[in-house]
């Protein structure tokens, strides 16, 4: 969607900020950036309508008074994320430590700026991360991590616990920090949805789906109700996949293995469904500016004979997790409430777990959404089981958007042509509901057509910050649990 | 020295409600009751086979409905009710699973006190018919949730049941099964009342039934 | 009369080999045969029943990494407790064909196992890790709770004998008339509580792969190689031994008369080791494994259970 | 054998045509005057035991009714027939102006009246049971057929007493069947090798039982009953039950429910009498009952609602009978519960009359009831007179005789306690209803039908009247 910037001053920025956003006014932040490090960008949603408003605020020097330290935690994170890659310093933040580089980069080292900053404009002098220490007799810290026993993502977490229960949780990311947002500026456009593709390698789709519909409005390009159909099609696979997996997982983790056997081979079955359309289980290089790779009849009628089996496999597995008693009785911890899901503005599953009612096919317009878009899955007591009940009921849904998609389909173009060249100095952004939740695309061209700036927003970004808040005072034991219930991606925050 | 295999029945039907005691889980407290009517039941039978009075067998059979009808009945509400474990006990369960023992213990030395209890030691037949006595009124005083309470009463009738049929030589048959039918009544009733509990307060916590008081 | 005693120190020569047989063999088959059942439960094929062999083999044709950190009990720890559960297997009557040579007195026994978890505990405090300590302090506390069940149970037997020789306890002629109940109770007592011992589901997941949750596995996290190998066959070991103590109970509660035959008894303690096994892994494939909150209510059954046996013995044999 | 199934006919028939008739004003006015019908049967059925021609007829074995209890029996179907006369009107009013959010419907109509002919019949078998386990099952199904009468009105208070009383009374009754099951082994331990529960067999052969057991069994059919009765400490449920009932059923559950009770402990209290005559058990009896009353006089000072006001001057009440058990004396027993029930009844109708037409049934909302309707307001204070024992009643003169005749039987503390409980309990009764009687009238009081609403409570309150002027104290303190 094609945006254009509006000018708002430094000054009013965070007055009017906070009475536009959750819970003050209706928007949500959907981003806080910036193109080159002086000014900044603030992206706003109306997560209702659908309208989306884009700020821009210049900024002299490399400071700006904290959003954050005037009530608005949406922007906890992302100031920053500001901090680390622009190198623009947010006074009075709360709790300002780096986010993605961790302490072997230089210590005035800031990717995306496009000047210099002098060693004394840095407030730091150390890229150390200072872990908030908790103290009191019987209290002590747990480091676990960036390696851990089984083959997850690197992240590093420091427990502050007291006994068996934890009092503080402290994530430390950035482990897999590989610039991807710089690398978009530097490919060539035809050849950057590789690279936004790999932002996240469970989230191929949604990555390349949101990558396309930015280029596709900033050249201006229509495409073919075929090519929209399949690539809906493709990205309800890879919800589908996921959260069958990630079902999985709670069983795992609750120890109902038995359970979790059979998720996992019906997640396979969902991956081969995958493969069968793209060529790869992850469905990697097939969305494309324009359209999609190819479309095979006999794949698609493959898919929809996987999906009569799959309605009539997960089901019955599923039922039997949440019926079990005491499986219920883990899952009833790590609660996030409404209050605080709608404050921080979290998304997706854990989003619409506290009874926050936002799904963004309902909402934006890629793919076939917001026409095909299932009616979302609402839970209102914010705890594990409730997150499980809304993966359960999105596997559902989502078979019923494949079938219904397979039903609409009819022959066509698969892809359309596009010109050559980007226009100039145009912005332009998408917002995809990948499985996770919102995931966000910005773009922003410079005067020869290239990518000035590619701003890419995960939807974990928004949601680890709840783990730390929804873990806490409960067992130290239930963390795993609580953690695979919100399935965060570390590499799609890192970035 | 041996236990007579009445005994060790009587023993087991004990056991079996001390067990009870000690979970907040519905579904496994049905369960453990009904092993321990099921024991019961097993008495009743074994004992009319001791006697010779093919009429107790009758009245096994009636035990029997109680041991599988009503837990298949209470499930059934638990199922319907959507709760599945008590919400709070005034007593740690497993606090009051050993406080069951305990009592087990105290009502050897009680049915010692009463005379004329099949000669001069007591038999375990009446201790463990107290004991589940005991067992029951701990359920009913230290759980909250409705459906425990009500299994409570059917303990401390399984106790006092077991106690006639082990201390006295056959009870007519007619009181048994008035007796039985009683139950059973009792038992639907409070077990329809539990939906209107369900519907008016949302919960089947007893602890929330506090709005008549004097005062 | 030489005959004779030619023949019984055959019969010993004959039990010692099933003896040494018997523990080098039973113990991974007993693993392996539970892996293999939960496998097949969860519709998987699963590794073959040699597997925890072969497991030992790679294991100890591995490298050994040490902390830096660590003393030289982190390196000991893994031989003495071999040695204490060797002990211990040659001394308790888990099998039926066992030679009862030095007599076992169960308050051995139960030092015996207290002394190798102290030494596990001791190695795990070693090596400095955080998990280490973690499951350390964890295993402490499932200890304090679940000794007095195995005390309580194994004790109330002895009550019912006059003895605290386990040998006397099992020894399948005694005729001392012990009710079905006191047996049957003493034995799923003692099959509750090597649950836990043996750090099994409900209580904990042998299977997992989170360290914040594991217990067992926690405390030997910082072991490799030829070192994990020996750890890894005393577990096999304990838990053989366990199961054993308990199959022993249940026979005893199971048969109306002494068994005579040899072989029978023989047959019957395998066999019910292995419905045990069976046992733990359908356990295993339908709980769930418990909040760490919630686990000391299931350790109240065991010790609910022991203190029951220990009140009928006592009722019934201290007059 | 005929006599039992000629009365017991009549109730079963109704309970099921209860069930059947949909029209509601048709089948109260039906039953209402069917339940005359059984009145008039069971007198002219029962009349050679009234007259005292017959001492006691035996039907089955097990199955026995003496003087006493034919007197009883007609009292509970009096104050049945009463309160179901009375409830024609009473529910028709309901069923205009509810209170609550819950609509009547026929029903939950047809439902009360098949309930009530149920706990009817079990009532009146409380009175025919020689054996002790039919007393035990009969009273045991008067708590499961009146829980529907107590949860008629289907609010949240109703459901929470209905719980209470189930719950309560159904552990209290258990612990009677234990008790019933010790007399049981008693009786096997020594005089009869086959066991027996008849207690006119176990009187006859008293001094021959296992007097321990006995006691024991007799300790816990005290606490079973008494729990049923409404005794202190064991009264909880009677309140919220009372309350929370509609009129014509606290009125029935006042008035006949808590005779059944204290009749059960009657019967085992004789079977102890004849085992010891002066024994330590002769004490216990009178002195709970004199617990009761003081620990009731102390609770009615206190009161906020109008019918749990009424059921603590029951629980007072209780309290007397049980002193008169205490004393062995069936007739003072009987005439102290006639008294009661007669009075209470007229009361607890009137209650309903009040609670209905003002809407509350808090004590501090009601007031100024004589200016709004005289007639209410002087039968309830007549009413209340008379179920304090003041003087012209029936009441007073049954009340003094059990002083008189306790401090006869040298429990001079008891008496002066008791007449102690009993002024207090009469000052407090009286400054309530006072408050209720005088003051300005209430503006949004609709008072329904004052005529046709006080004929039942007036011809009762007209009755105990009678009685306290026809009773004669002195041939009462010398009964046995």
């Amino acid at each position: 969607m094609n945006l254009s910037p509006r000018i708002v001053p430094l000054d009013s920025l965070p007055r009017e900020l906070k009475s536009a956003v959750q819970p003050h006014g209706e928007w949500r932040l959907g981003l806080l950036t910036s193109l080159d490090g002086s000014q900044l960008i603030t992206l706003l949603l109306q997560p209702v309508t659908g309208e989306i408003q884009l700020w821009e605020s210049p900024i002299e020097g490399n400071r700006y008074h904290s959003l954050t330290d005037f009530g608005i935690p949406q922007a906890h994170w992302f100031e920053r994320g500001l901090a680390d890659l622009f190198g623009l310093f947010p006074e009075g933040h709360p709790r300002l430590k780096h986010l993605l580089m961790h302490d072997q980069y230089p210590v005035n080292f800031h990717p995306l700026r496009k000047t210099p900053l002098s060693p004394e404009e840095n407030p730091f002098s150390t890229r150390r991360f200072p872990f908030l220490e908790v103290s009191g007799e019987g209290v002590f810290e747990l480091p676990v991590g960036p390696i851990h026993a089984g083959v997850i993502e690197p992240g590093h977490f420091r427990f502050s616990c007291f006994g068996e229960t934890i009092l503080n949780l402290e994530i430390m990311l950035g482990w897999v920090h590989r610039g991807v947002e710089k690398r978009m500026t530097e490919v060539p456009w035809q050849r950057a949805r590789f690279v936004a593709e790999a932002a996240a390698g469970d989230t191929v789709i949604a990555n390349a789906l949101a990558h396309s519909i930015v280029v596709e409005s900033l050249l201006e390009v229509e495409v073919p109700r075929r090519a929209q159909l399949v690539r809906t099609i493709a990205l309800e696979l890879e919800r589908l996949a996921m959260h069958i997996i990630d079902v999985g997982g709670l069983a795992t983790d609750i120890g109902l293995l038995g359970i979790a056997a059979s998720m996992s081979r019906l997640r396979g079955k969902a991956l081969g469904m995958g493969e069968r359309l793209t060529g790869t289980r992850f469905m990697k290089a097939f969305v494309q500016p324009g359209g999609v790779r190819k479309a095979d009849e006999a794949a698609l009628s493959f898919i929809g004979k996987g999906v009569q089996e799959l309605r009539k496999d997960v089901p019955p597995a599923i039922d039997m997790l949440f019926g079990v008693q005491a499986a219920r009785e883990r899952m009833s911890v790590g609660k996030v409430s409404h209050s605080l899901a709608v404050e921080f503005g979290f998304v997706g599953i854990l989003g619409r777990g506290s009874g926050v009612e936002y799904d963004a096919r309902t909402v934006f317009p890629h793919g076939a959404y917001p026409q095909l878009a299932p009616k979302p899955v609402i839970e209102q007591n914010g705890d594990i089981r409730s997150r499980g009940k809304i993966r359960a009921g999105e596997i559902s849904s989502s078979l019923d958007v494949i079938a219904a998609a397979l039903d609409e389909l009819t022959d066509g173009p698969i892809c359309a042509d596009l010109p050559r060249n980007l226009p100039a100095d145009k912005f332009s952004c998408a917002i995809v509901e990948a499985f996770r939740g919102e995931l966000i695309h910005l773009a922003c061209t410079d005067k020869n057509g290239a990518f000035h700036r590619y701003a890419i927003k995960d939807p974990s970004f928004n949601n680890w910050t709840a783990i730390s808040i929804a873990i806490r005072n409960n067992l130290i034991a239930d963390f795993p649990l609580c953690n695979k219930s919100m399935s965060l991606s570390y590499s799609g925050n890192d970035l | 020295m041996t236990l007579d295999t009445y005994e060790v029945i009587a023993l087991f039907a004990a056991v079996a409600a001390i067990l009870m005691l000690g979970t907040t889980h519905l579904r496994l407290n049905l369960t453990f009751y009904c092993l321990h009517t099921l024991a019961i039941a097993a008495e009743t039978a074994w004992i009319s086979y001791l006697s010779g009075e093919p009429q107790h067998l009758i009245a096994a059979a009636g035990v029997l409905v109680k041991a599988l009808g009503i837990p298949i009945f209470l499930g059934w509400i638990i199922r319907k009710l959507d709760v599945d474990s008590d919400v709070g006990t005034y007593l740690p369960a497993p606090l009051c699973m050993h406080l069951g023992i305990v009592m087990l213990g105290v009502s050897y030395l009680l049915s010692n006190q009463i005379p004329g209890v099949n000669g001069d030691d007591a038999t375990f037949g009446a201790t463990s018919a107290i004991g589940i006595l005991f067992c029951g009124i701990l359920l009913m005083l230290t759980r909250k949730v409705a459906i425990s309470q009500i299994v409570g009463f059917l303990v401390i009738e399984n106790g006092i049941y077991l106690f006639a049929l082990t201390q006295t030589r056959g009870m007519p048959l007619i009181i048994e099964m008035g007796l039985l039918l009683e139950v059973l009544v009792a038992v639907m009733i409070t077990g329809l009342l539990l939906f209107n509990i369900k519907k008016s307060f949302e919960h089947i916590d007893v602890t929330q039934l506090t709005e008549l008081r004097d005062q | 009369m030489l005959s004779f005693a030619v023949g019984q120190a055959l019969q010993i020569v004959a039990q010692c080999v099933g003896l040494v047989v018997s523990l080098m063999v039973i113990p991974p088959i007993t693993v392996g045969t539970i892996r293999k059942i939960k496998a097949r439960l969860q519709n998987r094929i699963g590794a073959p029943l040699f597997q925890p062999f072969f497991d030992l083999r790679k294991l100890s044709m591995k490298g050994e990494t040490v902390s830096k950190e660590t003393s030289w009990l982190f390196r000991a720890t893994a031989v003495i407790n071999l040695s204490i559960m060797l002990l211990l297997a040659c001394l308790v009557p888990w099998l039926s064909f066992t030679p009862a040579v030095f007599g076992c007195d169960l308050f051995l026994i139960i030092y015996l196992f207290a002394l190798s978890r102290f030494f596990t505990v001791l190695s795990a405090l070693d090596s400095g890790s955080a998990f280490s300590g973690f499951g350390a302090s964890r295993e402490v506390t499932l200890a304090l709770l679940v000794e007095p069940a195995i005390v309580l149970c194994l004790a109330s037997l002895g009550v019912a004998f006059h003895s605290s020789d386990l040998c006397t306890v099992f020894s399948f002629t005694n005729t001392a008339p012990v009710p079905w109940i006191l047996w049957f109770l003493a034995g799923s007592g003692l099959f509750l509580t090597s649950l836990i011992e043996l750090s099994r589901m409900p209580v904990d997941d042998p299977t997992t792969h989170l360290e914040l949750t594991m217990v067992h596995e926690a405390m030997i996290l910082e072991n490799s190689g030829t070192n994990l190998a020996l750890i890894e066959y005393t577990h096999f070991l304990k838990l053989a031994v366990l199961l054993g103590l308990s199959t022993q109970c249940i026979l005893h509660a199971l048969m109306t008369r002494g068994i005579a035959d040899e072989l029978v008894r023989g047959v019957a303690s395998l066999v019910g080791i292995g419905i045990l096994a069976l046992t733990i892994a359908v356990i295993e494939s339908t709980a769930v494994k418990m909040r760490w909150s919630k686990v000391p209510e299931f350790i109240a059954y065991p010790v609910a259970i022991s203190l029951l046996c220990m009140l009928i013995a006592v009722l019934r044999w201290t007059k | 054998m005929k006599v039992l199934i000629v009365l017991g006919i009549l109730p079963i028939v109704l309970a099921v045509l209860s069930l059947l008739i949909r029209n509601a004003p048709r089948l109260r006015l039906f039953v209402a005057v069917m339940h005359w019908v059984q009145l008039a049967l069971s007198i002219w059925l029962l009349l050679p035991l009234l007259d005292g021609t017959v001492p006691a007829v035996v039907y089955s074995p097990g199955l026995m009714l003496d003087r006493l209890g034919a007197m009883f029996v007609i009292l509970t179907v009096f104050v049945i027939a009463s309160a179901s006369t009375h409830a024609v009107c009473y529910f028709a009013e309901e069923d205009i102006h509810r209170h609550s959010e819950i609509p009547s419907s026929p029903m939950r109509n047809g439902v009360f009246y098949a309930c009530l002919n149920i706990f009817m019949l079990a009532m009146m078998g409380v009175y025919f049971c020689d054996n002790l386990a039919y007393l035990w099952m009969c009273i045991e199904a008067t708590t499961l057929s009146s829980a529907a009468l107590v949860f008629h009105d289907r609010t949240k208070n109703a459901l929470e007493a209905t719980w209470k009383y189930l719950i309560i009374c159904s552990v209290g009754i258990a612990l009677a069947l234990f008790g019933t099951v010790l007399v049981f082994t008693s009786s096997q331990r020594g005089a009869f090798p086959e066991g027996s529960l008849n207690v006119s067999e176990l009187i006859l052969r008293a001094n021959k039982l296992d007097f321990v057991l006995l006691r024991l069994g007799f300790f816990f059919c005290l606490i079973g009953y008494g729990t049923k009765a409404g005794i202190f400490p064991m009264h909880s449920w009677l309140p919220d039950a009372h309350s929370e009932a509609p009129a014509p059923a606290s009125a029935v559950l006042s008035g006949a429910l808590l005779n059944c009770a204290l009749y059960g402990i009657w019967r085992v209290y004789q079977v102890i009498l004849a085992a010891s005559p002066h024994g330590f058990v002769n004490h216990v009896v009178p002195i709970l009952g004199t617990v009761t009353v003081v620990a009731a006089s102390i609770f009615l000072v206190r009161q906020y609602s109008f019918k749990r006001m009424l059921a603590y001057s029951s629980i007072e009440n209780v309290g007397l009978m049980l002193v008169a058990i205490g004393l062995g004396s069936g007739p003072l027993f009987f005439l102290q519960a006639v008294n009661h029930s007669c009075a209470k009844v007229a009361l607890f109708l009137l209650s309903g009359n009040i609670t209905a037409a003002c809407g509350t049934k808090r004590l501090n909302k009601l007031h100024g009831i004589l200016k709004t309707t005289p007639l209410w307001g002087g039968l309830l204070a007549l009413a209340t007179f008379a179920v304090t024992g003041a003087p012209p009643f029936g009441a007073f003169v049954s009340e003094t005789a059990i002083l008189i005749t306790s401090a006869n039987r040298n429990h001079w503390p008891l008496a002066v306690l008791l007449i102690s409980a009993i002024a207090v309990s009469f000052i407090a009764l009286c400054l309530h209803i006072g408050r209720i009687l005088v003051g300005q009238a209430k503006p949004d009081c609709h008072p329904f039908q004052p005529m046709r609403s006080s004929i039942v409570p007036g011809v009762l309150v007209v009755g105990v009247l009678a009685l306290g002027v026809l009773l004669r104290l002195d041939t009462l303190v010398k009964l046995p």
